[in-house]
């Protein structure tokens, strides 16, 4: 796992190596337009932008609109800012993250350490679920959490987020398991060590990486939704997505376009903060075999 | 990999509760997919065959809704869409990849800089993705305007105003936020092959192009069917980039499946039809996975 | 007790306005459960509602628009306000043509709150009078108004390339074309005949006419923007609803002044309209039902109707309002409401859902929109509109 | 009974059966190995005897307790895998006493235990590092301590030594043995090493394709195997297997076949057994170990029958100690083991002296030793 | 100058010199490894002979030709690497001619050189298999078809047995040395197991962290050591270190140390170099290999100074061929090499036969062989 593995075999000229790092640069630039211009125009008065250029820099600084979108923006009837949602989706996606993610590692252990027979078989039917479009599973998500009375809750959004993230915790749990030595968890055995003990004290232990991966990856897909927060959670209970909708969205009205754009990048902190600083992990965690899936 | 087998008959209870344990622990997520995700999908497509509008009704109408389905031209429309999309954004986004792992694997300074920021859109919710590319491809403010006002008075661009190039623009802007991440995969791959091989090839003296071509991809075969299955998952259910993008427009120029499922089923109260709909692009994520899963958990038995 | 309110009024103004009935049931000592779904025009909080009606928990009151109330009806979803309407006489106050979206079959289950008429033109009054342009009076001095502007290098037409965009222009060509009969034949009735027949061809034409003065730009554009072009002077007119009033004043024109309000060339004297209206929700609990009453009443009340619509830029639902607080759009909106109320040329538009239901009223929008991004000709896209309504019924 | 009873031990994965009949008896005190190819079922025995693979048919005694039911870590024993399989995030220390502690010992016994297992093993200053920073044979030790206390009726070593560099193998050796002599334990070892198994056993079972070939103490194996695998699977260099024919020459039984030029050899055989008489003047296949083929100078001063004969050299390979010399008989390679002074030159003729006492004769069909 | 020539070659990687001016005269025809520990070098030498890493300083020379800035390629060298590093997507076949092909070799002329090689190596039947179909002794072949296909000046294999099974390992190494011995070609290999070294090589380096300690034939190695490194990395058993005292009595010198059960024992040294009057009285280092400590019986015939002593067995390890024996000596454990039939006891006094010939002595502080 070593960072430098095509190091000595691959020899590139300084022209060839000055034509890659444009190249490179290139796509960066790339990369980063799109965004940039939502960080400037999320810094620019309103009237420069309906008015003006988009990509231009401001002519007149301000941080008005991130004031506005954090704490005082028209978000229902109420002029709260994207403040109070925030916290909701904290209380959401940590409570989901966390438990997709003991439930994949659970699922991972068994079913690479405690092979059964028709483990294979519920592996690929808990795989296959990953892929199905959330949209079909709205009406009937919904009449259950009706019957569970947790309806229009943070719960019954964290239910609905666990339920569709185990496969791809599983799916990143297993492939890393896999490779983990068997033998390790036999001499806990022969150490007494029940099915619990050995889970975490010795997997769990020396899962760091995929544990990292993992949680990047739901915590990611979880913030993101705005279907299943839309549909079962709005309200007082809505995330940060669907009141950056309802922020937005605003049907009809003057479009604080600057204030959007603060506020979409609020939306997005929290999961671009986690891919900066633990992004190394995830390529990490894919070299560590999860690629595959 | 069997580290017990049941072993029954006279076991104490503390050893047939550790045989049942694993089985035990798995049940709960066993049994929330069999509702949740096969239970769901049954009922989808029960609701196919029904003539449901505004919610769920239970007279069957056979396969109505299917014909229906594929008299309708924004199906049409749909489909076609999601063959030009699907192609267009599985291949680019695997070239640029594979192209950025490449040129990132030649010992670049500065890796651990660039390789956020490619990664990064990956983060990003596709509604902020589509909302802030609305803006960029838009001729009257964004690029084009930007070009204009630095004097290139013919630079057009407008896609995303015009029927037969919308849909590029959401393969622009789809790209953009997965090729990070299709890189992040080829560059996983790329670092697991092993140096002596490389060696061997200089040995032999294959050119830098001839090693890639001959060499090492062929071996990033994994990677190419996993970057290959994500994306194709991920252009059946792209939803929230068109919407936030072009709404479905101009016209409806660039609808897809997802979108039509969605307007059909929610917003025009023929839940009937658009879980035909639904029921089709299954078959058709179907058709890709299972092949892939098949062959995927042979292999690793 | 509280109101659970699920609705997608979240801009400024109209929070604003739900506040003055928010404080209302305050008095009462209702308390308010804010549940606002902004986008796709109320089509995400359908999504929503539907999301809790099938778990079993719906809101106490939902912003609704037209058929949708209907259909929640037929699913025996709504409550009955019929003893509230009777004490307060709603039957009276309220236009006919809205009450056919606030009761079924004969009973009340919705409160209306507002009237936007949609055949509105929004003009700037500087513009007109640098190019020497009298407000129109016909469909040929709006198309040469149109023709000055163009000529002399202004956007004459600004619009925004959304299906619902185009549809709102479509449904006044419609009027325009074949007035109040063709209008119910074509877009309520859904008659084929209308829907292929010559006067369909023309009031696609015109609107082919109408193509040729958008700019290019026009596609995917929101309505907003389209109005800012009004009021920088970029372009002259804007064919929209009156919730497009908001956006001048908030530029800090004012109306009647520095920009003009007439109804689009060839519908005058008729109105076509959607209606927002609060549906309320069968809810089980006793203290529910009387804070949903309360709530009801509250909306039909003069002061929050008035309250609200100054703001929204809409008439009010009941006709016995007084219109000093509005300004002259206004006033004018209220004056012709009433006036079609008694003519009956009072209809539901087609583009927002107060014609048809949902899934002929997106049928109509491919067609339109496929027709006004050329992909159709107006024969094609008479023919298509047969066959798409017939496909959605 | 034994200490440690197997009895018709049987093991299918499936419908394929991988172990057939085991049935070996293992007693107090003794260092049985198990020796066999990669895939002969040594392991799959070994977990059997752990725990950690259920039994098909047969059953399990220890102390005569049958444990065919019971969990591993209640049968009181102890296993030393062939990657230590150290927990990597705990400490040495914690690794040790990772047993004691599910089992529910106090602390302060633990930490006595743990103290005199390492020091017995000096490992003491290791106690606070991680596995991760330790070498092949501080971890090899490491692995020890662990099995070593918990005071087991039995130990079980798969492979232990397999990962080390052949230097530290033979150190590590060593100190098994020290061990296993000094604490008197029965060990049951599992290495596909047959120098492993020579040195460490007090009886080998050497295992193929699910069978045990045959159980025997280390000289028994080594000098009367049983049959051709056997013979040619212990030692190294592996045991010369020639292609003869038996004949009776001047009243003496003669294994003869053809040399390097293509001319007849024959090697007298003294005091032949009653059964080699069955097959004279048949096929047979003629075992002859490496250093069995000397200098003459250098052949065994006690051995009672010495053969000459002299054939050309194909390569010499001079290692430190030895030479080995290659030659052709019988149209096969034969590999004969020199001091490492012999005066010997490839490609040159030289007199080979064969001892006779230690050659052994197989059927070329059943395979099995002729006895 | 010789047919490869390492100049005063020097490595480093930043600021670390891993290399420190290597200085190997290498001829046409030889078969030089290098061997040595983990980490100390030897693949970066090699790599830097076939142009895979830079040289820091000093020149590599092929052929008179100074090869410094000279492309892998156009060395006209072939490698065989450790992990074999096959294409696994090319078929055998393939892999073998893919060098050929990028030298742009006619078609035809590939499949001749191909058929040619697999009919040396015997692979004919596996040409059309791709790398994961075949067993490791058969990889092992197609690397080398792979290197031989090219008809390099200078083959280089880097550890190309090491991993393989032993019993593999000893049949493969036959193979390679027999090659040799047939194309005569000029070979470099790097290992560190010192068996493989002492059978292949025509002369051997030995390496420690970055110096080349001794360079000689495997004789020269093996029994006169440079250093106390060369003398205990070459051998298996390592040989015998005991710290004695080098004293004089009746006029011979001997070297004197304490037995098991503390009582001096004192081995006379004949025909002492003039060198070990200087460390008459002092401390000396007493190298002596496991074979040169027999029973007497197994004693070498032609050695001249047999000496006799008594000491307590500890272990006795039989091991088939021979018995090694465990004695304590100077407070270190000291292993014998005698016949498997000795009859050598644990714990009981017995009479050691040691062959002074072959004794070394070094100097406690430079470590260096006094001579
Ligand atoms: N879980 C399993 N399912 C099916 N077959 C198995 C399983 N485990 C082992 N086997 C088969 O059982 C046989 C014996 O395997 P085992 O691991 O005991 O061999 P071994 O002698 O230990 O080999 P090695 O020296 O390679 O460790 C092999 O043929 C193996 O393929
Ligand atoms: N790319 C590199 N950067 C820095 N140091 C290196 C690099 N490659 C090797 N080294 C160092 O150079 C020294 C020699 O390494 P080399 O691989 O030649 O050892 P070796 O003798 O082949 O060992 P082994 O027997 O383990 O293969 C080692 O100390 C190693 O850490
Ligand atoms: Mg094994
Ligand atoms: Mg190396």
């Amino acid at each position: 796992m070593a960072i430098a593995s095509a190091d000595s075999a691959i020899k590139t000229s300084k022209v060839a190596r000055t034509f890659i790092y444009l190249v490179l640069l290139l796509f960066a630039l790339f990369y980063l337009l799109p965004f940039g211009i939502m960080l400037v125009n999320s810094l620019k008065p309103l009237e420069e932008i309906t008015g003006g250029n988009m990509i231009a820099l401001p002519q007149q600084w301000t941080i008005e609109p991130w004031l506005s979108a954090w704490s005082t923006a028209q978000i229902g009837v109420e002029p709260t800012g994207l403040r109070p949602y925030f916290i909701n989706s904290i209380a959401m996606a940590v409570p989901a993250v966390a438990i997709s993610t003991i439930a994949g590692a659970l699922n991972g252990y068994v079913l690479t350490k405690w092979h059964f027979r028709g483990a294979t078989w519920i592996f690929g039917l808990l795989l296959f679920s990953c892929f199905i479009p959330f949209q079909i599973v709205l009406i009937p998500m919904a009449r259950i959490l009706g019957i569970l009375n947790i309806s229009g809750t943070t719960y019954g959004l964290i239910l609905v987020h666990v339920v569709y993230g185990i496969g791809f915790s599983t799916l990143y749990f297993r492939n890393y398991y896999a490779a983990f030595p068997t033998e390790l968890v036999r001499a806990a055995q022969i150490d007494g060590a029940g099915f619990f003990q050995i889970f975490w004290r010795i997997m769990l232990p020396s899962s760091g990486p995929i544990i990292a991966v993992c949680c990047i990856w739901q915590f990611t897909n979880i913030w993101n939704d705005f279907l299943f927060g839309a549909s079962f959670a709005s309200g007082g209970a809505a995330p940060m997505t669907v009141a950056l909708n309802n922020l937005v969205n605003s049907s009809t009205g003057v479009r604080e376009y600057n204030v959007h754009f603060a506020g979409a990048i609020m939306a997005a902190a929290p999961t671009l903060l986690v891919y900066i600083v633990a992004g190394r992990y995830f390529v990490r965690g894919l070299m560590a075999g999860s690629v595959k899936g | 990999m069997a580290a017990t087998d049941p072993m029954l008959g006279g076991a104490d209870f503390r050893t047939r509760l550790q045989n049942w344990l694993p089985k035990i622990v798995l049940a709960p997520s066993f049994a929330v997919m069999v509702i949740f995700v096969y239970g769901f999908i049954a009922f989808t497509v029960y609701l196919s065959f029904t003539g449901s509008r505004m919610l769920p009704s239970f007279d069957l109408v056979g396969f109505q809704n299917y014909e229906r389905l594929f008299r309708i031209r924004e199906w049409d429309t749909a489909v076609t869409n999601l063959a030009i999309f699907a192609s267009l954004y599985i291949i680019i986004c695997t070239i640029i990849g594979l192209m950025l792992a490449i040129l990132l694997d030649q010992k670049i300074r500065g890796e651990g800089l660039l390789r956020p920021i490619f990664l990064y859109p990956m983060a990003l919710s596709f509604i902020v993705t589509g909302t802030a590319w609305k803006w960029f491809l838009d001729p009257a403010i964004g690029i084009e305007n930007t070009m204009h006002l630095w004097g290139w008075a013919s630079f057009e661009f407008n896609w995303i105003k015009d029927r037969e190039m919308a849909i590029y623009t959401i393969v622009i802007a789809a790209v953009w936020q997965s090729s990070g991440f299709v890189m992040a995969m080829f560059l996983a791959g790329l670092r697991g092959i092993d140096n002596e091989i490389l060696k061997a090839a200089q040995m032999d003296g294959a050119s830098t192009f001839q090693m890639y071509r001959r060499i090492i991809l062929p071996q990033l075969r994994p990677a190419f069917l996993s970057a290959f299955v994500i994306l194709s998952h991920l252009a059946i259910k792209s939803y929230d980039l068109v919407i936030a993008l072009t709404g479905g427009g101009p016209g409806n120029a660039t609808a897809l499946p997802a979108t039509f499922m969605y307007s059909y089923t929610f917003t025009r109260n023929q839940m009937g039809i658009g879980a035909s709909s639904a029921v089709i692009m299954l078959m058709t994520i179907a058709a890709i996975m299972v092949p892939y899963l098949y062959a995927e958990l042979r292999e690793k038995k | 007790q509280d109101v659970e309110v699920l609705h997608w009024w979240t801009s400024g103004g109209e929070a604003a306005a739900l506040n003055v009935l928010r404080e209302d049931l305050a008095g009462g000592g209702i308390g308010w459960t804010d549940m606002p779904v902004a986008g796709g025009g109320g089509s995400d909080a359908m999504t929503v509602l539907r999301a809790r009606v099938t778990a079993g928990d719906p809101p106490t009151a939902v912003q609704m628009l037209g058929f949708s109330i209907q259909d929640w009806a037929a699913e025996g979803a709504l409550a009955d306000l019929n003893a509230l309407a009777e004490e307060q006489n709603w039957n009276e106050v309220v236009p006919e043509a809205l009450q056919r979206f606030s009761t079924y079959e004969g009973n009340w289950v919705a409160a209306p709150v507002n009237v936007h008429s949609t055949n509105w033109v929004w003009a700037n009054t500087a513009l007109m009078e640098e190019l020497g342009i009298e407000q129109p009076g016909t469909w040929e001095d709006f198309v040469a108004a149109m023709q000055t502007a163009a000529d002399a290098g202004y956007t004459a037409l600004a619009h925004g390339g959304q299906a619902w965009q185009d549809a709102t222009i479509f449904d006044s060509m419609v009027m325009g074309v074949g007035g109040p009969e063709f209008y119910q034949a074509a877009m309520v009735e859904l008659d084929p005949d209308a829907l292929g027949g010559s006067q369909m061809v023309e009031a696609f034409e015109r609107m082919a006419t109408l193509r040729g003065f958008v700019d290019d730009n026009f596609s995917g554009r929101d309505w907003n923007l389209a109005s800012a072009m009004v009021i920088n002077g970029e372009a002259l007119f804007q064919i929209m609803g009156d919730w497009a009033k908001g956006e001048f004043v908030n530029a800090g024109l004012t109306a009647g002044e520095e920009f003009q309000c007439f109804r689009v060339p060839g519908t005058e004297g008729t109105v076509t309209f959607n209606s927002d209206q609060f549906a309320m929700f069968n809810v089980a609990d006793e203290g529910d039902q009387a804070s949903q009453v309360a709530m009801a009443s509250a909306v039909m009340s003069p002061e929050f109707q008035i309250a609200f619509n100054v703001v929204k830029g809409s008439a009010p639902a009941r006709t016995d309002i007084d219109a000093s607080a509005f300004d002259a759009c206004g006033q004018a909106a209220m004056a012709d409401l009433a006036a079609a109320g008694e003519a009956g040329t009072l209809f539901g538009s087609m583009a927002h859902g107060h014609a048809n239901p949902p899934s002929v009223q997106n049928a109509m929008y491919d067609v339109i929109t496929a027709h006004f991004n050329g992909e159709y000709d107006a024969e094609t896209a008479a023919a298509e509109m047969v066959t798409a309504v017939e496909l959605a019924q | 009974m034994g200490f440690l009873d197997i009895n018709n031990v049987t093991k299918s994965y499936g419908a394929v059966e991988v172990l057939h009949k085991v049935d070996i008896q293992v007693q107090e005190g003794e260092f049985l190995v198990l020796v066999g190819p990669s895939g002969c079922g040594k392991s799959t025995l070994l977990n059997m005897i752990a725990g950690l693979e259920g039994i098909t048919s047969g059953e399990i005694a220890i102390k005569d307790r049958v444990v065919n039911d019971v969990t591993p870590s209640k049968r009181n024993i102890a296993m030393v895998f062939q990657s230590y399989a150290l927990y990597p995030n705990m400490t040495v220390g914690q690794n040790i006493t990772f047993g004691l502690e599910m089992q529910g010992t106090p602390k302060p016994e633990r930490d006595k235990a743990m103290a005199d297992v390492a020091k017995l093993l000096q490992i003491e200053d290791l106690l606070k590092r991680k596995p991760g920073q330790l070498s092949g044979g501080q971890r090899q030790r490491v692995a020890m301590g662990r099995a070593l206390v918990r005071d087991p009726d039995v130990f079980l070593f798969d492979e232990p030594l397999s990962n080390l560099d052949a230097k530290l193998r033979v150190d590590m050796r060593t100190e098994i043995k020290k061990l296993h002599q000094k604490l008197g334990t029965t060990i049951v070892y599992v290495t596909h090493d047959q120098i492993e198994a020579m040195t460490l056993s007090t009886r080998i079972a050497v295992m193929y394709d699910g069978y045990v070939q045959q159980l025997g103490t280390p000289k028994e194996i080594y000098d009367n195997p049983a049959n051709l695998f056997v013979a040619t699977f212990m030692g190294s260099p592996a045991m010369n297997v020639l292609d003869a024919t038996l004949v009776e020459m001047n009243g003496a039984l003669h294994a003869q076949f053809t040399g390097a030029e293509g001319a007849d050899v024959a090697l007298r055989i003294e005091d032949a057994p009653e059964a080699y008489r069955a097959y004279v003047d048949k096929k047979v296949m003629l075992g002859v170990r490496p250093e069995a083929i000397t200098d003459p100078e250098g052949a065994d001063r006690n051995a009672r029958n010495i053969q000459m004969m002299t054939n050309t050299v194909s390569i010499t390979e001079p290692a430190g100690a030895d030479t080995f010399v290659s030659t052709t008989l019988s149209g096969k390679d034969c590999i004969a083991r020199m001091r490492a002074d012999a005066d010997v030159h490839p490609n040159q003729p030289f007199e080979f002296a064969v001892n006779m006492d230690k050659a052994v004769l197989f059927d070329p069909t059943s395979q099995a030793r002729i006895a």
